[in-house]
């Protein structure tokens, strides 16, 4: 089965058509149903992926607009392999964890949308068929945040969409302007991205094309200072809303740096190295200072994931395979995590509809399992060895070390300040006496909690003891990539800051 | 002796007093004739750089316009019935139900 | 075979912390602490076992379970190693923790949450097997921050007491003190990683061996950076100055805990580090003086702050303090097998003395305040035995344990000719005597301070005090083990003995010390034996006070820490984030909007302005025409 | 004696004439058929139109690249074919919007659809031929009856509309008469491939560039009046809102094409004879236009009035397109807007269904944002249909708009514009916030009131219509390939 990445895209939207005629009542099971196999398949494109080999597979190209060099041109490596295969996982989990009753038909289609989207975007290898679906992914998101959300959805809702897609627009000019210097130089119209990372370009260029692409990406990630539509969209979100956002949306950012940014300009990015690792420490450090500020649990973790997008992006431009490897485990650690703590915080949302600390305290007596998994959730968050959380941190700060001594140290603080603003929320919401009458009374997980968390649980451990399934083929892409970068690279300064592992095999 | 330039002066003048015509009216009627002014001007202009090239195409332009000021006059005055049966009146001042 | 024992060692604590951890959530089942304790027994068994091969053998055992993290060129095994000194650490930490867990069946009969203590307990031994076991520093940060985490579990085991403020317990409530402890030892944590990370970047692994035969190519700033970060990473789990707050707040967790890790073995684990790592720091003598000094003061300092405490617990914990800052000075000085020994030694008598004052505790219903106890000799004389045989060895009385490791390292110190040090220590060891026995004093002798009508003191169950029994044996004659002890670790350590002209003072020295510790006890005993005499004047005198309050050290970290990061956090969020980053967001969209407003004026609706507007156009373009005309 | 005139017929070559012979025959035959029978119903007039316009089709369809005739004064190259196509498609699209289940009167004229046929020939002429005095006449009789077709639209607003629209457009007749002029002065012939000829030779006579300037300057006034851009665009909102909705959406379309094609002929022979200054004004007023047009359809209460707005905007952005006088550049312009007729209109005929004939949503607007609240809940195939509408305008692929879009910013960047395609990719983002307005109040509200008149005027035809408009618009990335190689080969055949 050679197609079965279109399978993987499209069956949840076709799934999502079908829903329309699925009854009411029966539409939550349907969902379920198709997200479970969509996850089933894409388990599937893992066990047949080649570990071994570090380039893409199981490509497919269809030529849409040859005049204009549009293609369907689609694979996936090493890279984008495991994010796809946790966009499925957190939509399955996240359906079977939705509390939302509310037209929840609508709910479920548009979640198998969303779904086609996100995938659609790990998998592109065509420029404007990547930016197709970055776009088309907003869609979906307006929808569940401003029809499911909070008292200020419309607003967050809509800023949400604004502020990503004037980034993306600067972004898609980058494209159209990397079209034109490919068809300059080769007379043939292309937007393939394999293409593109053929092309050696002057280090102007590089500079200019660079930061076109930067806006796009960056709103996403999102860097500070462009990050403040993610509390609002966090803030008011349905917690489903939260879960996929988090998880998958953000890591959109980090992945296109990945996929675009290093190996198209690779002196741009080597030149940039300084002024990133700046905005990511102070990503890393301010946010987490905020996050220590907040009242609102939800907000919390939500300038928490900034500040650990800000590790994701350190470790993008370590320029070494330990670096660039960390981070994309640390994509997935950060998924998986931050989803989960969202989700938890949901469970506390549906109890008591509030999510302010003040309200809360000495839960632990109350709701034993809830503390048990939402601690085991905190130790991964705050990169606790043996935990999915400490591998990619480790790695990142490790592989940065070899750039910046002094940076990685700032950067470094992550896993004190994180310490910090986690334990407080744990103190305050969990330990104590229980004060709260309100508390007294609260039920702890109930089956469909519980079987929708202890997967991301077991997930959590098992990548924390034995990452190397994981870790193996993402590692011997990155590597090649680096290999492939460090012989494109035209100035000195970049080939001597690109570190190519000694254990690495050919290029791209 | 009278050149080409003297007319095209003669016609930008007009020209520009139909212009002014057309900004200061305000009653609708008027502001129409002021546009056949302009009309006329350019037709003036065309006679005569038709005679200086001597060749008919200016003049045939010439009455084109004329042709079509008229039935531009015809439309419009059909118009302005039925606003003024609507209206009551043909000041453009009143005539600013839609606006922003 | 022994592979196997070593996974027996290894994982038995695992097991009986998941078994513990299945009744996790349910009422108190003694057999789970049985259960636990034979598991512990089996690790301590095994551990055994495999001291005696390597002690016969001399060779040492090396096993890779499997690969963990590999990225880059960077790899990172499971790998574990069992040689002399990580035999030595598995045996004293089994032997210690299996008391410990036969104690807690006593100590925790009342508490409901029984299964989940022996949970905890267990997980935190297994985290500990593989801090000392692991054959790389990688697997050295997986115990290091296990056993933060489960310190964290144990110091908050009682989440649900509220806080109160520092004046009714330093310690504000026993998740606050948790907090503390980890947050603290994460900040020395950063330190240890980047002590790993130049370490990988200079030598390409983290295997011992590797690193270790690697080193005389590093060049000396290097091996100094990295020294001195991993021994930041040691001063945060070993307490030292002035991350060292945490520890006597740390007293919050149940008795047993703090026997186990806050005494024997978790605070020591810093020490190890630095033996474990001996290449690197006797190749960087300038570290290892700081060390070393850093490490007689916190001696004297903890003893200091012990002098005046009331509290049972915290006079222990100050006097483990000022103990490991014995350990680090000798290790300071080159002596690692001396800091190891003492390490042992230590690690039994300090938890014997721990857990005597647990069945204090369970006699006086919690109580911790010395000054309201006295007179307990008749009601727990076991315990007041073994209490007593413990401050001895504190104390450094011969024949005793601590005499033998505590004067050794004194010896050190004269013998590396840093007399400072050695006066310091030598002075110490004198208010250690002073401080351990005022505590037994008085706790046991005199009359009784409490109310004799509502309280009435009893012994602890038979069974707890004879699990305690080995602990008391070995308090007392480990000290004959020194020479059997130094030929066994030095296979591995550099070996260190005293230069001639030392071994001819030697008795004069040992004549010093014990004049100090004989001298503490006498003064002690005068003061406190039959009573306790308030002495307003000098309870109220600055020095009394300043000790009394730690020097003040915990107000000031709470008013030029904590408060200021929490106001600035404040301020980050509501003036920097809301009003500057996210106002410009909105400010920009706000603009366009409003210049909508404005331009949507143009369209009055109103004929005659559009024709001007179209007017207007028109000449105005024909004028730019014109001028950009001329110009040409 | 004079000599016997004798003109061979092939020479007149009158099958150029044909296309637009068709139409005016067709708009006669309709006036006879009233006048034979009172009393018929407007399908039948809607259908034979479309009919009519069908064999216009395939009249147009037959015509070969690059013909004169008619004494040379038609021409039939690349740009007049597929325009006239476009227009006819256009009106095909429109013309079944007269078949809504309420009965609006002008329909019941036959005159109304007569009028409609002479405008399209006049819309034909223009775009197929290169001599003044023909485009004159051409735009002219397409405005007069747009005018009169605006006016039959019986209301107050509609007259306003329609009286605003003439002056203006009376006005801009002269300015564009006056241009012709000029460029006769200049030259001595109003046929632009022999203008240029001429120009080329006088164009380093000292003091001729004012002329020039001048010529060009009146002439663009003339069509920038017609392509509604800043600040000659002050007509555009006004008139669309008087019209009725499908009639605006067709203005934002039809009349637009034709007076593109002129421009092209026009400016494009000044920026090809190297007067860049043209170029630099046009690029200065597309800019404005759209960043303006953007800003103030941000702001408004109503739909109808926003799409005005935003059909402006979108007017800017093809004049950007047409200012780089590239092939890419002009096919560019056609891409566009044969994408942006089918969802415009798609977008208008959905106005047109919730119009309800005398009860107004409130005294001043006929859609305002409040109408739509909660559509999803009162008819979601509709809403869903909308927000499709919405977000192709708003550029989000792979909706038709967008492809135009993309192409329209890569003919800029390919011809050194970036800073233009950055500034269109801005405004696309402002442009965002409005449409996405809409999506917000049909997708994220509850209903207020007059629910009932939001499916008020639905019928068969309505729905075909509208089906076709969405399948145009969602399936565009299946037919973007035929569509451009095809515009590509006519354009570069025309040689533009």
């Amino acid at each position: 089965m050679d197609n079965i990445l279109s399978v993987l895209v499209f069956f949840p939207a076709i799934a999502g058509l079908l829903g329309f005629v699925v009854d009411k009542e029966s539409a939550r099971t349907y969902g379920i149903t198709v997200a479970a196999i969509e996850l089933f398949l894409s388990l599937w494109l893992w066990f047949s992926f080649d570990s071994a080999n570090a380039g893409m597979q199981f490509v497919e190209m269809i030529p849409l607009i040859p005049d204009f060099g549009v293609s369907y041109y689609i694979g996936v490596d090493g890279i984008s392999l495991f994010i796809i295969i946790m966009a499925a996982l957190m939509t399955l989990i996240g359906m079977m964890s939705m509390s939302i009753t509310k037209n929840i038909k609508n709910m479920i289609i548009t979640l198998l949308f969303l779904e086609m989207t996100m995938i659609g975007v790990f998998v592109a290898l065509d420029a404007i068929i990547f930016y197709l679906f970055w776009e088309l992914s907003l869609v979906p998101m307006l929808y569940i945040i401003g029809a499911w959300g909070g008292p200020l959805r419309v607003y967050a809702s809509i800023k949400f969409f604004l502020y990503t897609f004037a980034g993306s627009l600067i972004m898609l000019v980058g494209m159209l302007f990397m079209a034109y210097v490919y068809h300059n130089l080769t007379g043939v119209w292309s937007f393939a991205i394999t293409d593109w990372y053929a092309l050696v370009l002057p280090v102007d260029y590089q500079l200019w094309l660079f930061a076109a692409f930067f806006f796009g990406f960056a709103i996403k990630v999102p860097m500070f200072p462009f990050h403040t539509w993610l509390p609002y969209a966090h803030g008011q979100a349905p917690t489903i809303g939260s879960v996929i956002l988090a998880a998958v949306l953000l890591k959109m950012g980090t992945y296109g740096f990945v996929r675009f940014s290093l190996p198209m300009f690779p002196d741009a990015s080597v030149m940039m190295i300084t002024p990133i690792a700046v905005i990511s420490i102070i990503m890393i450090i301010y946010t987490a200072m905020v996050a220590y500020a907040q009242k609102d649990i939800k907000q919390v973790i939500a300038y928490s994931s900034v500040s650990h997008m800000g590790i994701i992006m350190l470790g993008i431009f370590a320029m070494n395979a330990e670096g660039i490897s960390g981070s994309v485990f640390q994509m997935l650690s950060h998924g998986i995590v931050s989803g989960a703590l969202f989700m938890l915080v949901g469970v506390i949302y549906d109890r008591r509809h509030t999510k302010l600390m003040s309200e809360f305290g000495g839960l632990a007596s109350v709701m034993p399992k809830y503390a048990v998994i939402f601690g085991i959730m905190l130790m991964a968050a705050v990169g606790l060895p043996l935990t999915i959380g400490f591998v990619g941190e480790f790695l990142v700060l490790l592989g940065f070390y070899q750039v910046s001594p002094i940076m990685t140290i700032l950067a470094g603080t992550s896993i004190i300040i994180g310490a910090i603003y986690m334990l407080a929320v744990y103190k305050k919401s969990f330990f104590g006496p229980v004060t709260n009458e309100a508390n007294k009374t609260l039920k702890d997980l109930d089956a469909k909690e519980t079987w929708s968390l202890v997967p991301l649980v077991l997930i959590v451990i098992w990548l924390g003891i034995y990452p190397k399934p994981v870790l193996e083929p993402i590692d011997n892409s990155v590597k090649a990539m680096l290999v492939f970068m460090d012989e494109k690279a035209i100035t000195k300064e970049a080939k001597d800051m690109i570190k190519v592992a000694k254990s690495s095999q050919g290029g791209v | 002796m009278i050149g080409l330039s003297h007319y095209l002066i003669v016609s930008a003048l007009i020209f520009s007093i139909g212009l002014m015509g057309v900004l200061r009216r305000r009653n609708l009627l008027m502001l129409f004739f002021a546009t056949e002014v302009m009309l006329n001007a350019v037709n003036i202009a065309f006679a005569a750089i038709s005679h200086y090239y001597n060749d008919l195409t200016g003049q045939m332009f010439a009455f084109f316009i004329i042709a079509i000021a008229a039935s531009e006059v015809a439309v419009g005055l059909g118009i302005l019935i039925v606003l003024y049966k609507k209206h009551g009146t043909l000041d453009l001042d009143d005539l600013a139900s839609m606006k922003g | 075979m022994m592979e196997n024992l070593v996974y027996i060692a290894l994982f038995a604590p695992f097991a009986s912390s998941l078994f513990a951890a299945l009744f996790g959530m349910s009422p108190r089942q003694t057999f789970v602490g049985i259960i636990a304790s034979l598991l512990l027994f089996t690790s301590f068994v095994a551990s055994a076992l495999l001291a005696y091969y390597v002690y016969t053998t001399g060779n040492s055992i090396h096993v890779t379970m499997m690969e963990w993290i590999s990225a880059g060129d960077l790899t990172i095994p499971f790998g574990f190693l069992v040689d002399q000194v990580s035999v030595t650490m598995m045996t004293v930490v089994t032997l210690v923790s299996t008391v410990v867990h036969i104690y807690s069946i006593g100590y925790m009969d009342h508490d409901k949450s029984f299964n989940r203590f022996f949970s905890y307990l267990s997980a935190f031994v297994f985290s500990m097997m593989i801090l000392v076991m692991s054959d790389n520093f990688a697997g050295l940060f997986i115990g290091w921050e296990g056993v933060g985490v489960c310190s964290w579990l144990l110091i908050g085991f009682w989440y649900h007491k509220a806080d109160v403020t520092r004046d009714e317990n330093p310690s504000i409530s026993p998740s606050w003190a948790a907090n503390e402890a980890f947050i603290v030892n994460r900040i020395a944590d950063l330190g240890m990683l980047v002590g790993l990370f130049i370490i990988y970047w200079n030598v390409g692994s983290l295997q011992y061996d590797v690193v270790f035969s690697a080193l005389p190519n590093l060049s000396g700033s290097v091996l100094n950076a990295a020294a001195l970060a991993l021994f930041i990473g040691a001063m945060g789990k070993s307490a030292q100055f002035p991350l060292h707050t945490w520890l006597t707040d740390a007293m919050e967790g149940p008795t047993p805990v703090s026997a186990l890790i806050h005494a024997a073995t978790m605070v020591t684990a810093g020490v190890f580090l630095v033996i474990r790592a001996n290449p690197i720091f006797s190749m960087t003598p300038e570290v290892s003086f700081f060390i070393a000094a850093l490490g007689t003061f916190v001696a004297f300092f903890a003893a200091s702050m012990a002098l005046v405490n009331r509290d049972l617990k915290r006079i222990i914990a100050f006097s483990t303090l000022s103990q490991l800052g014995y350990m680090f000075a000798a290790a300071g000085l080159g002596a690692y097998w001396i800091a190891l020994f003492h390490l042992a030694a230590h690690a039994f008598f300090k938890a014997l003395l721990f857990l005597g004052a647990g069945n204090v505790m369970h006699a006086m219903h919690d109580e911790l305040d010395i000054f309201k106890m006295g007179g307990l000799k008749k009601a727990m004389n076991w315990t007041y035995a073994y209490m007593g045989v413990a401050s001895l060895a504190l104390a450094g009385i011969p024949v005793f344990a601590g005499f033998f490791s505590k004067d050794a390292i004194i010896e050190t110190a004269f013998n590396e000719g840093t007399y400072v040090l050695w006066a310091i220590l030598v002075l110490t060891a004198g208010m250690t005597a002073f401080y351990s026995f005022r505590q037994v004093f008085l706790t046991f002798h005199g009359k009784a301070r409490y109310d004799e009508s509502t309280l009435h003191p009893h012994e602890m169950y038979k069974f707890v005090l004879i699990a305690m029994s080995p602990l008391a044996l070995l308090a007392v004659i480990a000290g004959f083990f020194m020479g059997g002890f130094q030929t066994f670790v030095t296979k591995l350590l550099p070996d260190y003995v005293m230069s001639e002209h030392t071994h001819h003072l030697i008795w004069v020295l040992t004549a010093v010390v014990l004049v100090f510790a004989v001298g503490g006890i006498w003064l002690a005993y005068k003061k406190y034996a039959n009573g306790l005499k308030r002495d307003e004047e000098l309870e109220n005198s600055f020095i009394y006070k300043l000790l009394a309050n730690q020097y003040y050290i915990p107000q000031f970290y709470e008013e030029f820490i904590t408060k200021p990061y929490a106001m600035l956090s404040e301020k980050m969020w509501t003036s920097v984030d809301m009003k500057i980053v996210d106002a410009t967001v909105d400010g920009i969209a706000k603009l366009i909007y409003k210049s909508g407003d404005g331009s949507r004026k143009m369209q009055t609706g109103n004929l005659s302005n559009y024709l001007n507007w179209m007017a207007v156009g028109a000449v105005l373009l024909l004028v730019v025409a014109a001028i950009s005309a001329m110009l040409g | 004696m004079l000599q016997p005139i004798n003109v061979s017929l092939e020479s007149l070559n009158l099958i150029t004439l044909a296309p637009m012979l068709i139409a005016i025959a067709g708009g006669l035959v309709i006036l006879v058929l009233d006048l034979i029978s009172e009393k018929l119903h407007k399908s039948l007039y809607v259908m034979l139109t479309i009919l009519i316009l069908v064999i216009d089709f395939g009249a147009t369809l037959g015509l070969n690249v690059n013909e004169r005739g008619f004494f040379d004064v038609m021409l039939i190259d690349g740009i007049s074919i597929i325009s006239q196509l476009m227009i006819i498609v256009g009106s095909i699209i429109f013309i079944p919007l007269a078949l809504t289940s309420k009965r609006f009167h002008e329909y019941s004229y036959p005159e109304f659809f007569a009028l409609f046929l002479f405008m399209i020939a006049g819309f034909q002429f223009m775009v197929a031929s290169d001599n003044l005095i023909l485009i004159f006449v051409g735009l002219e009789t397409a405005s007069l009856s747009l005018y009169t077709l605006i006016a039959l639209h019986n209301r107050a607003n509609s007259y306003e509309a329609a009286v605003k629209y003439f002056t203006m457009g009376a006005l801009a007749a002269a300015f564009f008469a006056m241009g012709s002029a000029v460029v006769y002065a200049l030259t001595g012939s109003v046929e632009l491939y022999k203008v240029a000829e001429v120009m080329a030779t006088r164009l380093n006579e000292t003091g001729i560039m004012i002329a020039i300037f001048g010529s060009a300057v009146l002439l663009l006034v003339a069509f920038s009046f017609k392509l509604s851009l800043f600040p000659f665009h002050t007509w555009a909102p006004d008139v669309y809102e008087g019209a009725s909705a499908p009639l605006a959406g067709y203005m934002s379309v039809v009349p637009k094409i034709a007076a593109f094609v002129v421009s092209i002929r026009i400016f494009g022979m000044y920026i090809d004879l190297g007067v860049e200054w043209v170029r630099v004004t046009i690029l200065v007023l597309a800019v404005l236009t759209m960043t303006l047009a953007n800003i103030m359809a941000l702001v408004q209460e109503d739909v109808k009035r926003m799409l005005a707005y935003s059909s402006i905007s979108h007017a800017g952005f093809i004049m950007a397109a047409l200012a780089l006088d590239t092939t890419e550049g002009t096919t560019a312009i056609f891409l566009y807007y044969a994408l942006f007729m089918f969802t415009n209109l798609g977008a208008f005929a959905m106005l047109w269904i919730s119009r309800h004939k005398n009860r107004r949503f409130d005294k001043r607007f006929d859609h305002p944002y409040e109408k739509f609240a909660g559509f999803i809940h009162i008819m979601p195939v509709g809403a869903v249909i909308m927000g499709l509408f919405m977000l192709s305008l708003a550029g989000v692929p792979p909706f038709s708009v967008f492809w135009g879009k993309i192409y329209v910013m890569q003919a800029a960047v390919n011809s050194g514009y970036i800073w233009l395609a950055i500034v269109m990719g801005l405004n696309s983002a402002i442009a965002a916030y409005y449409y996405l307005k809409l999506i917000v109040y049909m997708f994220l509200m509850d209903p207020v009131k007059d629910v009932d008149t939001i499916y008020y005027n639905l019928s068969k035809p309505l729905m075909a219509v509208i089906g076709m408009a969405t399948l145009a618009t969602v399936g565009a990335i299946f037919y973007i390939q035929p569509l451009i190689s095809y515009l590509y080969y006519m354009i570069s055949a025309s040689g533009y």
